[in-house]
């Protein structure tokens, strides 16, 4: 199982401040299409993903154990 | 608190911020205070809801200190971003960066704010009187053909 | 404290100088704080003595509040200058500006201190180790044909 | 009687914060010549002059009453 992390707009959307997934293997862009599918949000095609507090690339493969985030246009400051 | 980074839940002290920085060999601290505006393109906000990634965003806080080490190597940064509900007048954020001497303190500063705006996993929520809205400040702005904001998409 | 440019004695209070241009108009308030930096060029500072014709300085301190309110209408000033004995890491000067975007609060703020350091009659004598001398940041590098800095003197 | 204030350097060099000046009427410039004359100090010729707390150009006429300062180049901030 993976952890994904639902922060602002996303959290509120699906609901969800974390999704526990059954997700094999794959990479982030992998991760993308697969909660596209099930959630039908956009969000998941256009925020940015985080891999263990770090920005990660649609070609990453994620590890067991990864702790993934979705992170939406962010609005600090 | 040894943090020099750090989001926060209660009210930010500016001279906790502006401590952290000052030293012997500083002769300027710009400090940046980012506050709660009531009107913005003639919508009135009531109050604000601040949200992070908390354990991402003191390390993306730390990065920028670390790009500003590498760009103007005698400044000192320290930033502390506050979250949860504000109002109207209430401080958001604090920069403080101390240099030798006043320019680089400016320069530096002002990239500190371009880059929390940028990097760092932190959004607010408008309340307005007629709805409410959380905001993406790269949304219309920016785009990432890697997928994710690298070094040199600073504004 | 009702006055908004002062010269003070005693030591400054940085969140005395940001409350007063704090509104809830403002979204930035850039803060400049000029401490006293241990070595210049090498040479090491002991510690630093003010000195200011009061009455002019603070009526020049209120003509940069003017200057600034012409050049950024939305712009409220604040500053602070202290004068008499100041150790290394000593408080001088704290400049507050208050903006509704932040661009103009750094500019504005940028602005005022190369003001103050050219026409708010206030002298620092530099103590040394091995001597001491009223510094003129002026004397090298400007030159006023009129006898007297004009506004477009600004650096 | 003119009142004069003397600043940092001028002051220290003079030993004096003030002056009291015997001097009748003219301008700006002719304050300077006096002084210099005076005291020798060439700070005379090059600091600026303030009149009732407002920088004041050389051919400024000098008031009966009027307040004089000269103001050494400032080093605040």
């Amino acid at each position: 199982m993976t952890k994904i992390l639902l922060f602002a707009g996303l959290q509120e959307k699906t609901g969800e401040e974390a999704i526990e997934l059954d997700f094999s293997k794959g990479s982030v862009k992998d991760l993308r299409e697969q909660l596209l599918q099930e959630y039908q949000l956009e969000d998941f095609k256009t925020a940015m993903v985080a891999i263990n507090e770090e920005f990660a690339a649609n070609d990453r493969l994620i590890e067991q154990g990864d702790i993934v985030a979705f992170i939406p246009p962010v609005s600090g400051g | 608190m040894s943090k020099r980074f750090w989001i926060t839940e209660t009210p930010i002290s500016i001279p906790e911020v502006v401590d952290i920085v000052s030293r012997r060999e500083a002769g300027a601290i710009n400090t940046f205070i980012g506050t709660v505006r009531e009107f913005t393109k003639g919508k009135r906000t009531l109050y604000l809801e601040y949200q992070a990634y908390v354990p991402m965003a003191e390390k993306k806080l730390a990065q920028i200190g670390e790009e500003i080490k590498e760009k103007w190597p005698d400044a000192e940064t320290a930033i502390s971003h506050r979250i949860g509900h504000l109002d109207i007048k209430d401080i958001a954020v604090v920069i403080a960066v101390s240099t030798p001497h006043r320019a680089d303190s400016y320069d530096a500063s002002r990239y500190a704010i371009e880059r929390i705006k940028e990097i760092v996993p932190i959004w607010k929520k408008e309340h307005w009187e007629d709805g409410e809205e959380w905001i993406g400040d790269q949304k219309e702005t920016k785009a990432y053909p890697k997928g994710y904001p690298e070094e040199s998409d600073q504004l």
